[in-house]
């Protein structure tokens, strides 16, 4: 039996137990959670299946389309329900099942005192059935159900605490942010249609060289909206700190390891029509470049683990998005820097709410500190996703983001240079606060208030979190120590995803690869030891010093809350208002004026009819003089 | 004398009776205004006959005579009962029926 | 199916069995007790009834007028009683026929009495209460039926405004402390634009071709060809009664009071049914009739339709009172309908089709467990309530799950038609998409705002006051109030699985719409 | 020369008027000879059964001018054809209805004084009161009244029309005076009516004196063969046509002749109110149109622009002020004043459909309105001690109506819906059927303020709906202050018969349409 066609069960078996999960309400608390992380588990069972399957077919065999259903047939418009089973979807179906089995598994002990724990687990599996149908989706239109079912599942998670309205505002945020990215892939996906009479992804792609380049421009630049606004990139990135409101297991899998990194996935997917538009390539690689140094400036000045974290996911991000903006030669490495950022990533969120677990969710580094001595597992699977982020050979980080470096030194004219800079910079940033990140947690002086000392703040009591929780940060932290260098033997992986991204000849970076190579290495060491110096070495104080205005800007996430709400928010609210008001004043008032007008004039008229009989006879007289006026004035 | 002469006289007598109704209070002259417009109207009718050369102008004006005469006694009877429930023949007393 | 299925006078069977049944309801006393389970029996075996139409309905030939019936009617005027449905038409007669037993089951404990009732007679009145309610949603059902199917523009206008006075009623006798005024505002906007129409109705009339004679729509095409300017007043004053029953911008204003005002349920039939009727009658009736002018005021009528998504959805945010709210994305909704409409790609109008039934189906879940909730709530006044979806968990999720539908969730009902709306009207011009997809995201915006008000942050205590703009209320007992009860859910069940079925497998109802909607959209793409 | 030629009388032909006016003498004559006791049944029946006697002899004549054609009748002063003989029937079906309502004595006492003579509030009142006296004559007058209009829509000259207004309107101006409560009120709505009607009568009689001199006639054929002969006399032409035409208006109550409207409908004892709302109107508008078509088609152009100003003040004016006012008759009155002006439309309209469009409105209008002021006989004040007195008529004495006579309320809904024009009821066809000859007559603009006036006119329709079905009652439900008397059966028929007469109209209005469409032309 073929199993390719059995690939529509990978979307239908977390999504079954998802409705399974909600419709049963609390009579399935007992045992929801288990039959979530079985579904989790089911699915990525069948995606291994199926991807040793595509490994035994030729490599000009390894793409199938699954045809489901009609979905729209719409006359002109036919859409239908298809998967498309090819290297890099299963590649992403791997990744989200089987990191995504291990967030579930570690979620079983991370919400068990939580009430709801039963909804959690429905959640995470209809975003397990979300993201699969995005990467798995053979058109734009089915792959835009999955995107903004994603959306929905970070919805519902981000909110999943919402009874703190704060948390409420996170998710709607997130999610109205993702709409305006959204609203380019409708146009995107209008222009196709409007172009090819089309949004399948086989009639798009291969019509796509025979299309004007305006045309090509315009779907590409709304496509990188789109993934601005799911990858939180520049300027649609201000939803994805608030979006740390969730419970840890939800940032760890859909806000470090899978979802966010769908706009990547976009790009890549529509390789062919960005190879038609220099233009909007060009600006996938800027948006990639700009968000690429804004998550790492943030990501120096936070406090708040999950929200140094984000920034860093948002910086890494665009190191796959720059990749992905350089056109062929960077989108194999983008899929690579995203399944090992995949990895390490969410080792380090799962990392993180072991943390919190141990320190009473607590999240403030200023308040951790030396906490390696009470947690061994989680500072040791801790530390090779930090080695791998910062880019130490040879961990995992290495192999990919070393690959984006130097496809970013490849180039003509200016750009090579520019974002070949910009890359290495930024691997010098992220190695700082990535090791301040580590430092402050994990090293120098406990700065928590142990019952012994006089800190302030509760007593804590940090301890190892149970195996539920570290058994997957272990597996994790072998992906973040090996998959990099396993994948990079021989290209393996590159050879795997080509018949998607297409052969690509070596190209030579404008400096020689050495060069590179080396000098990342160095502005790495450079940025660990500069942190080291600072938070491992010297006490870190305890409340934030005011520190500079380059500090306090990136504090405040660069005022990026503030130029929107006073870019849209304000004028939106007052434009709002103001409309409602005129609702109601001018345009319902209209109405009634009309209505009072009516009665004004009957009021007046009736004045008229005094009761004396002798004015109704002059009435009559004027009428009738009047009349003959008129008509004998017709004949003058 | 010129025929035109009596419609002129006939004009002033309408014009008289309509006055005489916008002016008077007393509801029995203004009815005689009114009694008057006919009587206008039946001048003209006479005159036009004479014109014409025909019989018909006098005799519709023999049957507005008797319409009239039928008019006088309904407004009489009108008028009188009025006036025993008032007291007043003043047709601007009786306005309470308005607006 | 069998030949014998086909061969009923369908319609007219479902068109009068309902107003019969009301008529017993409320004229024969010992029915009154038991109006509530005949009435929903009566709908249900209408629903049936419309069921084994659809079946033995030629989908094949859905762009033809079927279950056709013509009996002349009033012959010195050319008018008949014709029915007959095509793909268009069977699809929202169907939504009618969804709707009204909903509508009934939410409906169930929804009349109560009025105070100062004598206990003696309470039982009495409450019965003869009920039995009027359940009596005018059988007649509004009846009339509802009747348009849909209307063959004959005679008695389409007809229809269009006997269908007043039972909403009238429903607003005005059954509805919230205001209905008086909410119920006026609906009849006299409704009449004025109706008049406007009878004007143009007359004018048809003295305008066919070949003289006058007849008012079958079959034999009415392109009035007053030769002459545009006629031809143009002539689509205005049908144009303009169905944009106030539609409602666009700037007609729009009687809507949000009689929802507010109306029981859920009549809101239900009044936005989800009625409303249809005027984006219906620009199908059906605008553009076979009047080509020409149709496509020339298109421009205009899309912007107006802009508008209405855009100024829709930016009021609907700054609503406090739910019902208004969802009475304002309607506003919102309808500007994509009309859209649709007026564009002339197949593709748009097709997804107005499906618009007008899938937005039925979701307005119908939003005012329906909106009700539920402000019902226990005693108040509409969204800033009353927060974080009720602690409280009532299945009231909170099965409105948020109408919410995303109405948000255009893909999957659920409101995308496809969204979808097809905006993809068909770029194909017309740019600008009509790229303007009408900001709708996308004020759509979110006002849906997850109100969730966000309503049912997240903490849960009140009892007796606490909210402070209102000038007014401080105190609140009742929140966490006490109880979740969806049976019967509740058993009125929702049919509108999710329907809202799922149209999200997800649309193909059915598309296949019903696509014929007919290339034979208009082809109207409007060959006169302009 | 002027020999005396008697005229050939086709007596079968003037049927419907002999009976009527021969019963009206009888009824005279009743008066004087029969005993008291009896007079009231013997009157009543005399009446009823005349006026369907008169139905009858139209319906025999209607077969007749099928088959034979229209004839002129006593050597031309009447025309027997289709319109004449379908006005007729409308007329005396309303005035059948209508007499009816007048005949109930509902809460034992009919609407009418005990005696007319009697100083209101005097003694002697008050014993003619108690000795249940009646005031019988009512019926020989409402006959006298229905003979006139009778005559009117068949007159075929001036003359003719002028005798058939007086004998139509003297009746009324003693009738409106004679209501048994709020005397003072009837009798000045009496003088009122007499004088204004007295004045518009001069200004008819000399429009007819002007169009005599100028064709020698008063025949409307010979005057509409004098009309394109121009002469140079074209002003006394027009002036003469106008004239009588205002003549016509005051009777129909268009503006500005409209004044006495109001205050006579007010102040008139409420049946005859109906009685002349509906019968007047009918036959107003049956001889304007005769008028009209057959001799103003030549001077068309001259008189449009004052016709068109006319029913354009009617419309709004009506309009307008029905919506600012509390009391019902006065309502009604106004919403009366409103009709006329959309019933102008199709006589403006001059087309043959008007003719029809027009008699088809008359009926559905007069049906309505006879019901409405039958079911206002109905609806009562009460007074301190509980006793019924007079009518409740102010709009909110109507509150809450509908929750206590559900039937009383849902009959008036119908005939409130049915003056609004809404489908399912005559009023809407007939609406529909008068704009349609107006638009085919070109009159296009005047239809669209019709649209607009119907529109606001239906706010003060619906208000009375809102009061009757969604307002709380003033009263509580032991005093409601306001009282519906059991009707003594006479007046439940006539609303019945209205009301299902407004619904067949609307729903069913075939046969008649078929009716009225045979009535299209006018015999010149």
């Amino acid at each position: 039996m073929d199993t390719l066609n059995l690939a529509w069960l990978l979307v239908a078996i977390p999504l079954v137990s998802s409705a399974v999960l909600l419709l049963l309400g609390r009579g399935s608390d007992a045992w929801g959670h288990w039959l979530g992380v079985l579904a989790s588990a089911a699915s990525a069972v069948l995606a291994i299946v199926i991807l040793v399957q595509l490994l035994g077919l030729g490599a000009d065999d390894r793409t199938a389309n699954v045809h489901l259903f009609d979905w729209i047939p719409a006359g002109d418009l036919t859409v239908s329900a298809g998967l498309l089973v090819d290297p890099l979807s299963v590649t992403f179906a791997i990744l989200i099942t089987f990191v995504g089995t291990l967030i579930h598994i570690y979620a079983v002990a991370y919400m068990s005192h939580d009430v709801d724990r039963r909804r959690f687990f429905a959640y995470l599996n209809l975003f397990i059935a979300a993201m699969l149908v995005l990467v798995l989706a053979d058109s734009y239109a089915l792959l835009f159900l999955g995107w903004e079912g994603v959306g929905l599942a970070s919805y519902l998670l981000i909110g999943f605490w919402n009874q703190n309205t704060e948390y409420a505002v996170a998710a709607k945020k997130a999610f109205v942010m993702n709409r305006v990215g959204d609203m380019g892939m409708l146009v995107a996906m209008m222009a196709m249609f409007a172009t090819f009479g089309a949004v399948d992804f086989d009639t798009v792609f291969g019509a796509a060289d025979g299309a004007g380049e305006g045309a090509m421009t315009l779907i590409g630049l709304m496509l990188v909206l789109a993934a601005c606004g799911k990858s939180a990139q520049f300027p649609l990135q201000a939803w994805l700190g608030d979006a740390m409101a969730g419970p840890t297991p939800v940032s760890a899998l859909i806000h470090a390891a899978t979802m966010v990194t769908a706009g990547v996935y976009l790009i890549v997917r529509s390789g062919p029509i960005f190879e038609q538009t220099p233009t909007a390539q060009l600006v996938a690689a800027i948006v990639g470049a700009v968000t690429l140094l804004f998550g790492a400036i943030v990501g120096c000045a936070k406090d708040d683990i999950k929200k140094v974290l984000a920034a860093s996911t948002m910086s890494q991000i665009g190191y796959m998005m720059l990749a992905a903006g350089l056109g062929p030669i960077g989108y194999a490495f983008a899929i690579f820097h995203l399944i090992t950022h995949g990895f390490f990533k969410a080792g380090m969120f799962l990392g993180a709410g072991s943390v919190m677990h141990g320190m009473g969710d607590e999240v403030n580094m200023r308040g951790f500190g030396n906490l390696s001595r009470y947690m061994k597992v989680t500072w040791i699977t801790f530390m090779a996703g930090w080695l791998a982020i910062i880019g130490i050979p040879p961990f995992s980080g290495f192999w990919s983001k070393d690959k984006i470096i130097e496809s970013a030194f490849v180039g003509e004219g200016w750009q090579p240079w520019v974002f070949g800079t910009v890359a290495l910079v930024g691997a010098g940033i992220t190695a700082f606060y990535m090791s301040r990140l580590f430092f402050m947690t994990f090293h120098g002086k406990a700065r928590w208030n142990d019952g012994k000392n006089d800190l302030p703040g509760p007593e804590r009591t940090p301890h190892e979190s149970p195996a539920l929780m570290t058994v997957p940060m272990i597996v994790l932290a072998i992906g973040a120590i090996g998959l990099g260098g396993l994948l990079t033997i021989g290209d393996s992986f590159v050879t795997w995803l080509e018949p998607v991204t297409g052969h690509v000849e070596h190209h030579e970076p404008v400096l020689p690869i050495p060069v590179i190579m080396v000098t990342t290495i160095v502005l790495v060491l450079l940025g660990a030891g500069l942190a080291w110096r600072q938070y491992a070495a010297s006490a870190v104080p305890v409340a934030p010093p005011t520190g500079s205005v380059l500090t306090r800007a990136a504090r405040a996430d660069l005022y990026q809350d503030a130029v929107n709400e006073g870019v849209f928010m304000r004028p939106g609210q007052h434009l709002t208002r103001t409309l409602v008001y005129t609702d109601t004043a001018v345009v319902d008032g209209a109405v009634n004026g009309l209505g009072s007008g009516t009665l004004g004039w009957g009021e007046r008229l009736r004045r008229l009819q005094n009761g004396f009989v002798r004015s109704y006879a002059a009435v009559m007289l004027i009428g009738v003089i009047g009349a003959l006026v008129v008509v004998l004035a017709s004949r003058v | 004398m010129s025929l035109v002469n009596y419609l002129v006289l006939s004009g002033i007598l309408f014009s008289i009776g309509s006055i005489a109704v916008l002016t008077r209070r007393n509801a029995i002259i203004a009815f005689m205004g009114v009694e008057l417009m006919l009587n206008a109207a039946n001048l003209t009718l006479v005159t036009f006959g004479r014109l014409h050369g025909d019989l018909h102008g006098q005799v519709i004006a023999f049957f507005v005579m008797v319409v009239a005469a039928a008019e006088v006694v309904i407004g009489l009877a009108i008028i009188v009962s009025i006036f025993r429930t008032r007291g007043s023949a003043s047709i601007d007393d009786a306005n309470l029926l308005k607006s | 199916m069998p030949t014998q299925f086909a061969d009923l006078p369908w319609l007219t069977i479902l068109i009068v069995v309902p107003t019969v049944v009301a008529a017993l309801i409320w004229l024969v006393k010992p029915l009154r007790r038991a109006a509530r389970p005949i009435g929903l029996a009566t709908s249900v075996l209408v629903l049936i009834g419309v069921a084994l139409m659809a079946g033995a309905f030629e989908t094949a030939d859905a762009a033809e007028v079927q279950f056709t019936q013509t009996v002349d009617w009033i012959s010195a005027i050319g008018a008949s009683y014709a029915v007959g449905v095509d793909g268009m038409g069977l699809t929202l007669v169907a939504l009618a026929a969804l709707l009204v037993p909903v509508v009934l089951i939410a409906g169930w404990n929804e009349v109560t009495l009025p105070s100062g009732i004598a206990a003696d007679r309470a039982e009495d009145s409450l019965a003869y209460r009920r039995a009027g309610f359940v009596s005018l949603v059988l007649v509004l059902e009846s009339l509802m039926i009747a348009i849909f199917a209307a063959q004959d523009l005679f008695l389409f206008y007809v229809i269009f405004e006997a269908m007043l006075i039972p909403v009238y009623f429903l607003i005005g006798v059954y509805g919230g402390p205001n209905r008086r005024g909410a119920a006026l505002k609906f009849l006299l906007y409704s009449l004025a634009g109706g008049l406007v129409m009878l004007a143009g109705v007359i004018a048809v009339y003295f305008q066919t071709d070949g003289g006058p004679g007849t008012y079958l729509l079959a034999n009415l095409g392109d009035i007053a060809s030769d002459n545009p300017t006629l031809q143009m007043w002539l689509f205005l004053s049908f144009f303009i009664a169905f944009a106030v029953k539609a409602p666009m911008f700037p007609v729009h204003t009687w809507l949000p009071d009689a929802a507010a005002q109306a029981t859920p349920g009549t809101s239900t039939l009044l936005v989800g049914v009625l409303d249809k009727v005027g984006t219906f009658g620009m199908i059906a009736i605008c553009l076979p009739l009047f080509p020409g002018a149709a496509a020339t005021a298109a421009p205009v009528i899309i912007v107006l339709a802009i508008i209405s998504i855009i100024y829709g959805g930016l009021v609907a945010i700054g609503q406090n009172d739910l019902m208004r709210m969802i009475a304002f994305s309607s506003v919102s909704h309808f500007g994509f309908i009309v859209m649709g409409v007026f564009v002339g790609t197949q593709t748009a109008m097709v997804g107005a089709m499906l618009y007008m039934v899938a937005h039925g189906v979701t307005i119908a879940a939003l005012f329906l467990i909106s009700g539920f909730l402000t019902q226990r709530g005693g108040s509409q006044d969204m800033r009353t309530y927060s974080g009720m979806q602690r409280v009532t968990r299945v009231l909170a999720g099965t409105w948020l799950f109408a919410g995303l539908a109405s948000l255009a969730l893909p999957g659920l009902s409101g995308f496809v038609p969204e979808y097809l709306v905006l993809i068909g009207s770029f194909e017309a011009h740019w600008a009509y998409g790229a303007f009408a997809v900001i709708g996308v995201v004020l759509s979110a915006l006002y849906i997850l705002l109100a969730y966000q008000r309503v049912f997240t942050g903490p849960v009140p205590e009892a007796g606490a006051p909210v402070e209102l703009t000038g007014e401080a209320l105190d609140v009742p007992d929140r966490a006490g109030l109880k979740d969806l009860t049976g019967r509740e859910k058993w009125a929702i069940v049919p509108l999710a699985l329907v809202v799922l079925f149209l999200g997800l497998y649309p193909a059915p109802v598309l296949e019903l719409l696509s014929g007919v909607a290339d034979q208009f959209a082809a109207i409007l793409g060959s006169a302009s | 020369m002027n020999q005396f030629v008697p005229p050939e009388i086709d007596w079968a032909a003037l049927s419907p008027v002999l009976i009527v006016l021969g019963l009206a003498v009888v009824g005279v004559l009743v008066e004087a000879f029969v005993p008291m006791r009896a007079r009231r049944a013997t009157q009543v029946v005399l009446a009823v059964v005349g006026v369907g006697a008169a139905l009858v002899a139209v319906a025999w004549r209607w077969v007749v001018v099928q088959d034979e054609g229209p004839t002129a009748v006593v050597a031309g002063a009447l025309r027997e054809d289709a319109p004449a003989l379908l006005a007729q029937a409308i007329l005396l079906v309303c005035a059948f209805v209508g007499l009816l309502v007048i005949a109930d004595r509902s809460s034992g006492e009919d609407a009418f004084a005990p005696a007319a003579a009697a100083i209101p509030g005097s003694a002697y009142e008050a014993e003619a009161r108690k000795a249940g006296l009646a005031q019988t004559e009512v019926f020989p007058l409402t006959m006298f009244a229905v003979g006139g209009m009778l005559v009117f829509p068949a007159a075929a000259d001036l003359l003719t029309l002028f005798i058939a207004l007086e004998v139509l309107s003297l009746p009324l101006y003693l009738l409106a005076g004679l209501a048994r409560r709020r005397r003072l009120l009837s009798q000045e709505a009496s003088l009122k009516y007499f004088l204004l009607g007295a004045f518009s009568s001069a200004f008819f009689l000399m429009g007819i004196a002007l169009l005599y001199g100028y064709s020698g006639s008063v025949r409307f054929d010979e005057l509409a063969t004098a009309v394109p002969a121009t002469s140079g006399l074209d002003g006394m032409l027009l002036a003469g046509v106008l004239l009588v035409i205002v003549g016509l208006l005051f009777k129909v109550g268009a503006v500005p002749f409209h004044s006495w409207v109001p205050d006579v409908y007010q102040g008139a004892p409420t049946p005859i109110t109906g009685f002349m709302a509906a019968c007047t109107k009918i036959a107003a508008f049956a001889a304007l149109l005769r008028f009209v078509y057959v001799v103003v088609p030549g001077l068309q152009w001259d008189l449009t622009v004052a016709l068109w100003v006319i029913a354009i003040l009617t419309m709004i004016v009506g309009t307008v002020l029905a919506v600012v006012q509390t009391d019902m008759k006065r309502m009604l009155a106004y919403s009366s004043v409103a009709h006329a002006g959309f019933l102008l439309l199709g006589v403006i309209a001059l087309v043959p459909s008007g003719i029809s469009s027009v008699l088809f409105y008359l009926l559905a209008y007069g049906l309505a309105t006879v019901g409405a002021f039958g079911l206002l006989t109905l609806v009562r004040e009460r007074d301190a001690d509980g006793n019924v007195t007079g009518e409740a008529l102010h709009l909110s004495q109507w509150a809450g109506l509908g929750r206590r006579h559900p039937v009383l309320a849902v009959c008036f809904t119908l005939f409130l819906i049915s003056f609004a024009g809404i489908p399912l009821t005559g009023g809407f066809i007939g609406k529909f059927l008068v704009f349609g000859a107006a638009i085919e007559g070109g009159a296009w603009p005047l239809v669209v303020i019709a649209v607009l006036a119907s529109a606001a006119a239906a706010f003060f329709y619906v208000r009375v709906i809102v009061l009757m079905f969604f307002t709380e009652p003033a009263g509580t439900d032991a005093d409601p202050g306001t009282t519906v008397v059991r009707t003594e059966g006479l007046t439940a028929v006539a609303v019945v018969v209205c009301a299902i007469g407004t619904v067949l109209l609307g729903v069913l209005p075939g046969p008649i349409l078929d009716l009225t469409a045979s009535a299209t032309k006018f015999m010149l």
